[in-house]
């Protein structure tokens, strides 16, 4: 079928966002997610002075179980006849989707999910994973960490798969940087009370105490920690926190804790001019997963419009082909294997005092630059990569 | 079979110790084979409580309990069950939602062997509705066959319980107040049941009406703190006067 | 001339044969199948044996992860990798069903729920169920080696006659010998015993049954999904099946099928639209199952059927 | 001897405390339980979800109710919250008893059970939707923040508080219970409330009351627990479910036991953390499995 | 309440109960029921099994579900009263599956009723009437023998103060001596100003107590038979009864 221009299966670019609408993810992808997709098909639409192919967008929510997902992924390729699907927070959806999405010959471009499998053994070329993994964090937090002067570190890690991937890959980079592991405590997961875990932190003497865990875990052990009085003396590092824990968490008890981002949304002028139109939409500031959603639906239509077809391979060659270059990132490729390479950020959770404004939550430490950002191509697991 | 002792069931030394307070203490009771023996006794001296030990309901504290010459003092509630000695509750106890029918071949299943087939039909049970009709019918039930047991006046239900102990064919049979709460045309009704039914069992039950074990009971065992205080014939225990003034009381009011 | 319930298969084979082609999407039907059977063995043992489970979700959760593992890591054919989960959940059932036992009542429902949410930590740490993230790419494989079952229908119609089976079982032993003796402990537990039965068995027997039916349609989805994740062995499923059963119409045939039809639909339809409001709608159903219509779907439906003839 | 195993006694006695403290939580939740199966005779699937209503009215008292008034700087200060937030939960029970609960007792108690369960899911769900699913942070009470240093160990002060305060409320409540006229009619009514009230006790008003008082507990200590643990919607679903499996443990025959149990499960919990951490999830459903094999009526429950 | 005394006049209406519908559920029980006790009278209801006796002493407590009618007591309506209300107008009530509170012990069991008038008897009173009660007092009520438990539900309402008791197969499962000492009881109790409403069965016992016998059949009175018309009517109450 033509349509403006453009081979179209079904005379429509049919976008699904599958998400975490009401679960414990709904924060920092769900709803925001949605809007930031929204806004980038107006935005194409209007850079395309509306000269443009059918696009729909679809979305829906999926409770972050794993069957829920395939099943909504099944329905949306097979009856909706959806193009691309975006967001897919937590990995255990990502996952299930994207051989789905392989079979039917579809895209998935994956923002809210972690796990190094995603473009590791588990990677397919129908594929992208848009925004940060746990080796991406671990090594930007245990890095430059170290660099700062925090050479022996303890580990509050979360006991389930997830948790001691996120623990192991960070230790190895202190190891690498010349900094000390002095120990790791696992807590079981979910877990509520952290304080024994924190006082056996507490009492190894690290300089860093590094937060294996996730979501409300995370959130816990920062607030017990500062109820036990563990910083300024020690300084917590989280490896994977978003945006939003900071909101909840307020300033107060967050403090000094470092992180590793992959967006922050007032880094620099451009990144901030989105960031309030997102604003103005969504009435909270993005997350990078939100950020990424944006982009990433923005690169897709322009790959499309630029393949002239929404057939996915073609479509993939020519994300492949070209870099993203917009405010959520610069000159970044898609590699083989399904990974955005992109700059990341060093974190540092500002003091009440410091903040100035609404959402000023962050000092941005350093940047840390794509190639040490994300994991070297020499190691990947990804049979894509061997070729 | 092996030689029968004249004893069906013995206890040996029986007793039973609640926290500080003996409710049955070294009762040696002999129960002759065929016989309808009855168990009587002031409130609280230890009747249900023995009732309770036979049927393993209760564990003794020290004593035996010997059935058919076998010592049955460590054994199980169904197992004794099994082995011959059913027991009918104070209160009555049938299966209320099960229609009549169904109640007694509740009792007769066990002995087809299949109760845990799961993948067997129930019609495979039909076979047994002519035995389950003839004991209905030797408790004037038969017409109620079809009947939901709630639905049944409470004098029916006794007879109906009845029915099914008499579905496993016990040996022994041990009835705990059988008349109990009942009007005076369903005591008449029990009693004939019970003397229709003894015949080839044995029978012991506790019974306050001094009428029906009067009618009844061939020897009579009086219980009085958790001992025994008599035993024999009615005509011998009604006039013993440990047993007046114990239980039977002055009879002029 | 054939019974109600007779007539009431005849609907469900014609219904379960044709659905496919009338344009109901099939995997939503294979989820739909799976959970009704799921729904029916939880049935077996609260509507016909008074025993409510609040851990069922353990034993489609754990038969999944057998049977996922089995497939994928020892390549096993999906009807054996289904018949190694149902085994593993039989045994389960038999183990936690030896100690939820020895309570009744409120307590068992507590056990079980306990024991469930154990296991839920166990799974969650092993290593081969991949934690949070769920062990994921079961292939689907061939059914005897023979027949595809990547092909959609092919699967539809093993999973159909999975459902059916387990349904035909979970029929028979209600009106089996067994069944006979099970009412019979309902209904008057001391009188059981004391008629020579060791209602402790026989009761265990139900919960080994029912959870490997459980297992079976916990297998099965493994199989269509692709997956086992710690979603099925979360206690929120062992909600969800009381709450179809319920819904259904506790204690009949045919109800615990509906109401899995119900839920799996309405949770289906709801979440896009209504997102976290899914959890409300579905915690309101329950209150209102419980208090004004307890007689579930079918339930409300036969009294209604009986009452005009 | 600690050392050898790699623990000092310094991090063992905190492991008591943080234990303790876990145990008052257990305790005071199961004693919320007990009571209201006492009465009712209905195991309060909703304790976990009043319990996490407890710590959201607090934080949205210290937080939100001043804006909402339109005076920003009005605020519910956390011991205000201690008093009325229980008040406010316990009303909510009193509702949820007077219009739902009550047309229940003469059934099956399954139907209880399985509607408290219902109700926490809206409950939950409603937060959910209202509040989202990340937590909400509450700060301690000035004068309770810190820690003393003891010599041996470090405790910080509002957990010591916590401690105090929840085992006074528990054992006021078990005096209550077991040492006064109106125990004996709580105890009397549970088992015939009928009879009861046919010698002239108000039953249906004891009954309502009694729920109220159970959860109102919940609520309490739902408000303890805001300042050590984010306040989220979910922060009551899986606390429950230990807290049953404590219930069992200890057999809901006594009250005094309940707490005992909820105490000693708490210091189980506490020092299996210091030992093999990766059990301690675990382990409360292992004792519970054990006792079960060995005295299946648990540890303070009657038989039958 | 005030303390009938053993010199009130006879003839003074303490209940009426005119027209008394009760059903369980769907079930329809009591058709109508007429009849009328005096101050300090004895009166028997008797009949088959199953005839509405309970269901009556029930039904004037509040303990059935619907019921219709009226009941006055002491010349108050109680029919749309609460169970705890009417119980306070002065009336105890023994159940007839007793009603012994297993979890409280025999001495709490005792105390459990609260006190509805002045004038009950002491316990000292209560454990000379029934020694073997004082013997038991420590132990749980569930532990208690049947009879021990029958003794325990007449003794608690003797002490609240209840003028109008209410008794439902006291002499059943007791032993004949027990019995007896309940026979004397219930005179003393009619000689100190009670009114008293026992359901029977065993006739012989209730017999020589009674000032009236109604009969219930299908849940209505058929019958009511006068102390002194006793004799003349035995062979109407033989047909009704089976006596
Ligand atoms: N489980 C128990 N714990 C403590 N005491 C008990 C227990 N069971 C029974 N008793 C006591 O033992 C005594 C005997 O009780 P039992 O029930 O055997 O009496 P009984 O002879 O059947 O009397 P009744 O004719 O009144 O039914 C009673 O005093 C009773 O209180
Ligand atoms: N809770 C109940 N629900 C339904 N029906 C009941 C209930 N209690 C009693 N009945 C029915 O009400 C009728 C009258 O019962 P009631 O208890 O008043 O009889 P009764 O004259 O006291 O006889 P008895 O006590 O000797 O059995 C009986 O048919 C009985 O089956
Ligand atoms: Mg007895
Ligand atoms: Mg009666």
């Amino acid at each position: 079928q033509q349509k403006g221009g453009l081979k179209l299966s079904d005379g429509v670019v049919k976008i699904g966002i599958l998400t975490d609408m009401s679960g414990l993810y709904a924060d920092l992808s769900g709803a925001g997610s949605i809007t930031a997709a929204k806004m980038a098909i107006e935005d194409f639409r209007a850079q395309e002075k509306g000269n443009v192919f059918p696009i729909e967008l679809v979305y829906g929510d999926h409770q972050n179980k794993g069957d829920v997902a395939s099943n909504k992924a099944r329905e949306w390729f097979e009856r909706d006849k959806v193009d691309m699907i975006g967001d897919l927070v937590t990995t255990s959806t990502a996952l299930a989707v994207m051989p789905i999405a392989k079979q039917a010959n579809r895209i998935t471009i994956v923002s809210g999910a972690a796990s190094t499998l995603i473009t590791g053994k588990n990677c397919t070329d129908t594929n992208v994973h848009y925004v940060y993994d746990t080796y991406a964090l671990a090594n930007g937090t245990g890095k430059a960490v170290v660099k700062q002067g925090g050479d022996s570190w303890f580990f509050l890690t979360a006991d389930y798969a997830f948790g001691h991937s996120l623990e192991k890959d960070t230790s190895d980079v202190v190891k690498a940087n010349g900094g000390k592991v002095l120990g790791a405590v696992r807590h079981p997961f979910p877990g509520t009370d952290f304080s024994s875990f924190l006082l056996k932190a507490q009492s190894s003497g690290a300089k860093v105490i590094g937060l294996a865990n996730a979501g409300t875990d995370t959130t816990n052990s920062i607030k017990q920690a500062a109820e036990f009085g563990i910083m300024p003396k020690q300084s917590l590092a989280g490896l994977l926190m978003f945006l939003t824990d900071i909101h909840s968490l307020g300033l107060k008890t967050a403090q000094n804790m470092y992180l590793t981002e992959g967006f922050y949304w007032d880094f620099n002028a451009e990144t901030r001019a989105w960031s309030k139109r997102y604003y103005d939409q969504h009435k909270r500031m993005p997350t990078m997963v939100q950020a990424g959603v944006y982009s990433s639906t923005m690169h897709y239509l322009k790959a499309v419009k630029a393949a002239g077809t929404d057939e996915a391979k073609a479509v993939m060659a020519k994300m492949k082909q070209t870099p993203v270059n917009d405010f959520f990132a610069k000159n970044a490729r898609i590699r083989d294997d399904g990974r955005l390479v992109h700059d990341f950020y060093l974190l540092q959770v500002k003091k009440p005092e410091e903040s100035k404004y609404p959402w000023d939550y962050y000092h941005v430490r350093q940047v840390i630059p794509a190639a040490d950002a994300v994991g070297p191509a020499a190691n990947s697991e990804c049979p894509l990569m061997k070729k | 079979m092996p030689l029968q002792s004249e004893f069906i069931l013995e206890t040996c030394e029986l007793t039973k110790a609640f926290k500080g307070f003996v409710a049955v203490s070294s009762v040696n009771l002999k129960v002759k084979r065929g016989s309808i023996h009855a168990l009587i006794g002031p409130n609280g001296a230890g009747k249900t409580t023995t009732f309770n030990l036979l049927t393993k309901f209760l564990a003794p504290t020290s004593g035996t309990i010997t059935f058919n010459g076998a010592d049955i003092t460590s054994e199980k509630p169904a197992e004794i069950a099994r082995r011959g000695i059913v027991r009918s509750f104070q209160i009555s106890a049938t299966f209320p939602h099960l229609t009549v029918l169904e109640n007694v071949r509740i009792g007769l299943q066990r002995e087809l062997g299949t109760s845990f087939h799961f993948w067997k039909s129930e019609k495979s049970l039909e076979q047994l509705n002519g035995r389950a009709m003839e004991l209905l019918e030797s408790v004037d039930l038969a017409s109620f066959a079809k009947t939901v047991t709630v639905e049944l006046p409470y004098g029916r239900k006794r007879a109906l319980e009845i029915a099914t102990t008499l579905a496993l064919d016990p040996e022994l049979m041990l009835l705990d107040e059988p008349t109990q709460g009942m009007g005076h045309e369903d005591v008449g009704r029990v009693v004939d049941l019970i003397r229709k039914v003894s015949a080839n069992r044995t029978i012991l039950m506790v019974e306050h009406n001094l009428g029906v074990v009067a009618d009844l009971s061939d020897t009579i065992t009086v219980l009085a703190r958790g001992a025994v205080l008599a035993e024999g014939p009615y005509s011998e225990v009604s006039k013993n006067p440990l047993v007046l003034e114990a239980y039977v009381g002055s009879e002029q009011q | 001339m054939l019974t109600r319930t007779q007539w009431g298969f005849i609907a469900l084979i014609v219904a379960g044969v044709l659905a496919p082609h009338l344009g109901v999407y099939p995997t939503f039907l294979m989820k739909c199948w799976c959970l009704a059977l799921f729904a029916c063995a939880f049935n077996l043992l609260l509507g016909y044996t008074g025993l409510l489970s609040f851990g069922h979700a353990a034993f489609i959760g754990a038969a999944g992860y057998i049977a996922g593992y089995s497939i994928k890591a020892w390549g096993l054919s999906p009807e054996l990798g289904i018949l190694a989960g149902t085994a593993f959940a039989g045994v389960l059932g038999y183990l936690f069903g030896s100690l939820a036992i020895r309570r009744a009542g409120i307590y068992f429902a507590m056990i079980t729920l306990a024991l469930a949410q154990m296991l839920y930590f166990v799974w969650l740490q092993m290593k081969f169920t991949g934690g949070e993230d769920g062990l994921q790419g079961v292939p689907r494989g061939k059914l005897f080696g023979v027949i595809d079952l990547a092909d959609t229908l092919n699967l539809y119609y093993f999973v159909f006659a999975i459902f059916i089976v387990g349904f035909l079982l979970i029929y028979r032993t209600i009106h089996s010998p067994f069944g006979q003796v099970l009412k019979s402990i309902r209904e008057n537990e001391p009188r059981a015993i004391s008629l020579g039965y060791d209602v402790d068995k026989y009761k265990l027997l139900a919960f080994v049954l029912s959870a490997a039916l459980a297992g079976l349609a916990g297998a099965t989805k493994t199989v269509v999904f692709q997956l086992a994740s710690l979603t099925d062995a979360h206690w929120h499923t062992s909600g969800e099946v009381v709450l179809m059963t319920l819904l259904g119409g506790l204690g009949t045939v045919f109800g615990p099928v509906v109401g899995a039809f119900v839920v799996v639909g309405l949770q289906n339809q709801l979440a896009d639209k209504v997102g976290s409001w899914v959890q409300v709608i579905m915690g309101a159903i329950f209150v209102v199952c419980v208090l004004a219509f307890r007689r579930g779907i079918v339930g409300e439906w036969m009294t209604l059927f009986s009452r005009k003839r | 001897m600690f050392e050898l195993l790699g623990i000092t006694p310094q991090a063992l006695y905190s492991q008591l405390l943080v234990g303790l403290i876990n145990g008052s939580f257990y305790a005071l939740l199961s004693l919320g339980l007990a009571v209201i199966f006492g009465m009712l005779n209905i195991i309060n699937f909703t304790h976990g979800a009043q319990y996490m209503l407890g710590a959201f009215l607090a934080w949205i008292g210290l937080t939100q109710l001043g804006p909402w008034l339109g005076s920003p700087d009005f605020s519910l200060n956390y011991w205000a919250a201690l008093i009325v937030v229980p008040l406010l939960v316990g009303a909510l029970g009193i509702v949820i008893e007077r219009t739902m609960l009550r047309h229940l007792y003469k059934l099956d108690h399954l139907y209880g059970l399985l509607l408290t369960f219902g109700i926490a899911l809206i409950i939950e769900g409603l937060f959910r939707q209202w509040h989202g699913s990340s937590g909400k942070s509450y700060d301690i009470p000035e004068v309770l923040r810190g820690a003393i240093n003891l010599g041996f160990m470090y405790l910080p002060k509002y957990r010591a508080w916590v401690i105090v305060a929840s085992l006074t409320v528990c054992f006021a409540t078990w005096f209550v219970i077991e040492r006064t006229k109106l125990g004996s009619y709580l105890r009397a009514g549970t088992e015939n409330p009928r009879l009861v009230q046919a010698f002239g006790i108000n039953v249906p008003l004891m009954i309502t009351l009694t729920y109220g008082f159970g959860v109102a507990l919940a609520g309490f200590a739902g408000v303890l627990a805001a300042p050590i643990f984010t306040v989220s919607p979910q922060m009551g679903a899986d606390l429950i479910i230990v807290v049953f499996a404590v219930v069992v443990i200890g057999g809901m025959g006594s009250i005094l036991g309940s707490i005992v149990t909820g105490l000693a499960l708490g210091l189980v919990e506490g020092l299996t953390k210091v030992f093999y951490p990766e059990a301690s999830a675990v382990v409360v459903f292992v004792i519970m499995s054990i006792v079960l094999l060995v005295r299946p009526a648990g540890l303070f429950g009657r038989e039958k | 309440m005030s303390a009938a005394n053993s010199n009130s006049p006879a003839g003074v209406e303490m209940l009426r109960v005119t027209g008394l519908h009760a059903f369980y559920g769907e079930s329809h029980i009591l058709h109508g029921l007429d009849f009328v006790v005096n101050r300090g009278e004895v009166v028997t209801l008797l009949g088959r099994n199953g005839a509405g006796r309970t269901t009556t002493l029930r039904a004037m407590l509040g303990l059935t579900g619907k019921r219709s009618g009226s009941i006055m007591v002491n010349g108050r309506e109680t029919i749309a009263m609460p169970t705890h209300d009417i119980a306070h107008l002065g009336i105890g009530y023994c159940p007839e599956e007793r009603g012994i509170f297993a979890s409280l012990t025999a001495e709490e069991n005792l105390l459990l009723p609260p006190q509805v008038a002045s004038g009950g008897m002491s316990i000292e009173e209560i454990y000379t009437m029934f020694p073997n009660l004082q013997e038991r007092r420590a132990s749980p009520g569930m532990r208690l023998s049947g009879g021990e438990q029958q003794m325990l539900a007449i003794a608690r309402i003797l002490r609240t103060g209840a003028k109008l008791l209410l008794l439902d197969e006291i002499s059943e499962g007791l032993a004949p001596v027990i019995v007896q000492t309940l026979g004397r009881m219930v005179r003393q109790l009619k000689q100190r100003g009670y009114t008293i409403i026992m359901v029977e069965q065993n006739f012989r016992f209730a017999a020589p107590l009674a000032d009236r016998h109604y009969v219930i059949e299908h849940g209505r009175i058929v019958e009511t038979v006068p102390m002194n018309e006793l004799q003349g009517k035995m062979d109407r109450l033989h047909e009704l009864l089976g006596v």
